[in-house]
């Protein structure tokens, strides 16, 4: 679960990590009245997940309540590269001297957390990695030892932050440590961590991705959840019993259910290779009865974009006549028609899955391309 | 023979009173996997099935001579339930286990003894076909062979060895090394694994978008540490930037990730990366067969 | 510093640790407030950090209102070996039906937390440690690693806790183990660890011993220093800038200050060994200037059991004649005279230090085992 | 000869800036130690006294060549400072500081790489007599010769060596492991550093209330390990139960602990165990020059 810029930088905040003051604000009134409470120069931002909001004209300036209007109004609603900006933060401007990049992420080659520092900050990390891999310092965290602030100190000096700035950066990073394991992120960044005309280091943005998988754990981020996630289809599938990465929304016009992520992946691959684009995807896990048939079908088609449904389904655990059951009743309660749906279905029960769609008018094709194909085709007719 | 895995292998479930764990449980046994029984804590004393059932795994082991364990607890419980089989001595321990915390897994990796093999978290498990079989895979689409199958996906996986198995190709062991972000065994641990093994001539690797294990397995192949013929899939290539592809660890962050890069690293170290899992077993036998010089 | 048992038992309830419910009294009418705010079976037991106050009438039962003048009456003021009970805690009583034994402690040997678990508990530890070993599990914890609730269901086992309690045994663990090191303790016991007539586990008894030297990190434990700490003359010592450990109040009639905690402990020896034994100690630390050793010779004989003062210095890196200048300014101001003083001092400015001193009518003793047997002497004129 | 530290040994200062640090840096050059800066973060760079100083202990070490460090600074920054020194490659670490929290500790020592020996903390440092000061000792109380010295205390030890000089008998090392209860060096590590010493032909250990410290000693000597002549003082035999008597670590809890326990471990083991520090020259002189058998 990602997190809004205003979101991550409260958790920030209440971790001691300074934070420049300001509001969110869901509506052009709401904008108004805070800077009415504090008419100070400021800074108007869109609060959306996708990078690239600045050139998309999603950051604006203003200086009192009378000048917040036109930019509130602007952004509150955009559209930045398809998402919907709902709400802005408004922040009092900084003085910044200079800009640096921190950040804690869950490194996989080496399990374990990772420090990336760079005196370079402001600009993407990786571009950063790109052309001058010297101007950053990484260093995996023993878990065991945890952090100590010469650690960060070493980092700092590493990564080139100036010496004058080297113990506050050694306590926001320990701050952020703390933070990283309190919460179980997969990633915490400030970019920038600026530098202000006096002196002190202030998180100027805050990236904050949360494992879904832990969120069990922090009952309070649920109030956050629809905020940053606003995907009904998906809720509609976990609601069905299925996990957190189970539904994908996607961009194009096939949809897709199959059994499994990786065989789903697979199914992906093959429609793109066919000239398609699936519009999403479901995985109904293994074993799925006739019941998450049905509710799959129902999810992945009530996705308007979606011209027509590709159901490949490699029967292990998963029974073919619960998954042609399921199927078979979601059509004929439902507004999906037969017409618009490629099945590919193999393995278990395989022989009693067939004899079921053939009895409502359903041929089951024999390999996973071949129904990419005709798949991708009925979605451009 | 196999690699981590044979006939010999003695097997306990951890959490073998919950629903999937006997259910399974009972079809390693049908498959003639030698399973000794079971841990559930509070329920030691108790039979499921004829399984025995125990408190802890030091317990089941004392008791049953098991060296393999395979974990069905839920997300919360699970990443204890491998430090503890790991605590007891364990020396395989496969977690099936899907949704556990990545911090859970941080923490347990960090903590596992030396002697301790985890395949897994999220994971079909593994088999050595005709030997033993750990996991929630369906035994009958393999068949005994020289090919080995180590692979971030499970569906996906029974898909290829099928082909494999109807195209005439039996399979050494096949190992499913689990879609988390946080895994026990990687890519690399398998191929060195597979390098030892004489009963293994070739290997199908299976990867998929997120990480670098992919990257990893072909520059131990680059540095000449695996001798024998490799073929791989990728899955995930139309996969867009910033989504978890079912798999919480299926995921392109960046520019990094990426299904082109893998693919390139492979290729760079001469493996044949098939288009499409239908290719597979053309390749394999190509590799495993290759045709006369004219 | 050791907390009284009302305190350590909020330290539980607020980690998560079951406790009786029960309040504080300071005075009978708030016993009798309490008692009629919640009127029932309950148990008065007098706050004290010494142990066995059972034995000395220290426990003692209620029912209602009324029923606790008594009690309360009896217990607070009263002198348990030594130390007075401000306090009494007015407990629920509870269905015991077996009681356990849990600690968390540092073990020094190991330099880790050690667990300690027995199903025999409500008895002193060590005494359940020499009658019967087994019935102890003992493991050190590897504080990289952390806790696990499997070793705790395996510590449980080991110590023969019943197996219906040992999903509940190993959360207690788990959460006095957060405890552990959120408030850096010395030591966590529980014992009794109860089994209630319903199966649950709560704490029955607590003794919490925390880190003085960690105290910085939690101002919110000062509060508790008044009440578990009444010494003002040791407060007087840290006001002076010395070290927690460095003032000592014991139960003779010597006074003894020296410098350095090693060769005060050997002077304190060497007064026992002549038959005398000390009324309380100082350690002026190292290099202590003449103001330090002035207010040192205040802080010791503002104690009335003070006979005699024993001075033992080594002059390494303190200066002979800093010590003898605060001394002459602590007596020519003061109430002490220098007829119950004896003083050895040696190394370094020895020359300077005897001219200061005689100068002023004090000969210094050339031994430590001399001195102590003139001080003893002179303790008992 | 000596153990740990020798005329070779390059030391730096951590908190040289501070008035402790600048204080005994001076007197360690004095000594003849070669005192080669000192570390203080925020103000490498700069030069107290003729010291260099640095940000970080890896720049003086990179700089200096250092392999010994001491540690000045206040208790709540002295672990890190500890870790800083360890991490950065520094062979041994002397730290000085009173006060630090015990969890500092604890975390501290269990971090602490293979490579790298600390003494301390809550410790006078250590000497080897002619050869280098590393500590807050007076050096002028310490002779060259062959009985080496490991003490819990600081002034006791003064007194104690002090009374061995005037007795003719020189030190080959002398080692203050500290008064705190969670220590870096303890007496058995100590006396195997000192049975290795050919310059070492016997060892006055000073032990105090708290802790097993003294009884695993023993048993290091009932277990043959150690093959040369000591002689014990234990501290603290008046104290009673529950007290901290000066240091954090000299407390008796319940039974154990007590001065008692530990000359009786000390006597079964064959030591000799003065009764006041007063006679330890005459009970060293007797084990090193034993009277002729009549």
């Amino acid at each position: 679960m990602r997190l809004l810029e205003y979101q991550g930088k409260e958790l920030f905040a209440k971790a001691g990590i300074p934070v420049p003051p300001g509001r969110v604000a869901h509506s052009v009134d709401e904008a108004v009245a805070i800077m009415r409470a504090n008419p100070a120069p400021s800074v108007v931002k869109a609060q959306v997940l996708i990078g690239g909001r600045g050139k998309a004209g999603g950051i604006k300036f203003c200086s009192d309540a009378d000048d917040v209007v036109a930019p509130a109004r602007a952004i509150l609603g955009m559209d930045i590269k398809g998402e919907i900006a709902r709400s802005v933060l408004i922040e009092q401007r900084m003085d910044i001297k200079k800009e640096l990049y921190l950040s804690i992420t869950v490194d996989r080659a080496s399990k374990k957390p990772v420090i990336i520092a760079s005196a370079m900050g402001g600009m993407d990390i990786e571009e950063v990695a790109s052309r001058e891999p010297s101007a950053i310092a990484k260093r995996p965290i023993d878990t065991a030892a945890g952090y100590w602030p010469f650690v960060g100190r070493r980092i700092g000096r590493e990564a080139g932050i100036p010496i004058e700035a080297l113990a506050q950066f050694a306590a926001i990073l320990g701050k952020l440590y703390a933070l990283f394991f309190e919460v179980g992120a997969m990633l915490l960044e400030i970019n920038p961590l600026a530098i202000t005309g006096d002196g002190k280091l202030v998180a100027s943005d805050a990236k904050v991705d949360l494992d879904d998988n832990a969120l069990f754990k922090h009952p309070e981020f649920t109030q956050w959840k629809t905020d940053a996630e606003s995907d009904a289809l998906k809720a509609r599938a976990i609601k069905a019993g299925l996990g957190e990465n189970n539904y994908v929304a996607l961009d194009g016009d096939v949809g897709i259910i199959g059994n499994g992520a990786g065989l789903v992946m697979g199914t992906l691959d093959a429609v793109k290779s066919a000239g398609g684009e699936a519009a999403n995807f479901l995985d109904i896990g293994g074993g799925a009865k006739a019941e998450i048939m049905r509710e799959a079908v129902n999810i992945v088609t009530s996705n308007p974009n979606v011209k027509a449904l590709f159901i490949n389904i490699f029967g292990g655990i998963t029974r073919g006549d619960e998954v042609a059951r399921g199927l078979i009743t979601a059509l004929d309660g439902g507004k999906w028609s037969k017409d618009k749906l490629v099945i590919r279905l193999t393995g278990t029960n395989e022989r009693e899955a067939r004899d079921i769609l053939e009895s409502n008018g359903i041929v089951a094709v024999d390999t996973m391309n071949e129904g990419a194909k005709r798949a991708v085709a009925l979605a451009k007719t | 023979m196999s690699i981590y895995l044979d006939s010999k292998s003695v097997v306990i479930v951890q959490g073998i009173t919950g629903r999937e764990g006997l259910y399974h449980a009972s079809r390693m046994r049908e498959y003639g996997t030698k399973v000794a029984g079971g841990v559930t804590p509070g329920k030691g004393g108790q039979t499921v099935d004829k399984f025995p059932v125990f408190d802890t795994v030091s317990e089941a082991k004392q008791q049953t001579g098991a060296d393999v364990s395979i974990i069905f607890v839920p997300p919360p419980f699970a990443a204890d339930a491998i430090l503890e089989a790991a605590d007891a001595g364990i020396a395989l321990v496969a977690c099936i286990t899907e949704g556990i915390p990545v911090h859970d897994m941080l923490k347990a990796v960090a903590s596992l003894p030396p002697g301790a093999r985890l395949i897994g978290p999220n994971c079909p498990g593994l088999v050595s076909p005709g030997e033993a079989l750990v996991g929630i895979m369906p035994g009958h689409v393999f068949s005994r062979g020289d090919v080995g199958v180590v692979s971030r996906s499970g569906t996906l996986t029974y898909e290829i060895v099928d082909l494999l198995t109807r195209a005439g190709i039996g399979q050494s062991t096949c190992v499913g090394i689990g879609g988390d972000p946080i895994i026990g065994t990687v890519f690399v641990d398998c191929l060195r694994a597979f390098e030892k093994d004489p009963a293994t001539a070739a290997v199908v690797l299976v990867g998929e978008i997120g990480g670098t294990d992919e990257e990893d397995a072909a520059s131990l192949l680059t540095r000449g540490e695996f001798s024998k013929p490799v073929v791989a899939f990728i899955g995930g290539r139309s996969a867009p930037e910033g989504k978890r592809m079912g798999h919480a660890g299926a995921i392109v962050s960046g520019s990094s990730g990426t299904a082109q890069a893998k693919v390139a690293a492979f290729e760079r170290a001469g493996v044949k990366v098939a288009d499409s899992p239908a290719h597979i077993p053309d390749l394999i036998s190509k590799v495993l067969r290759p045709a006369p010089h004219p």
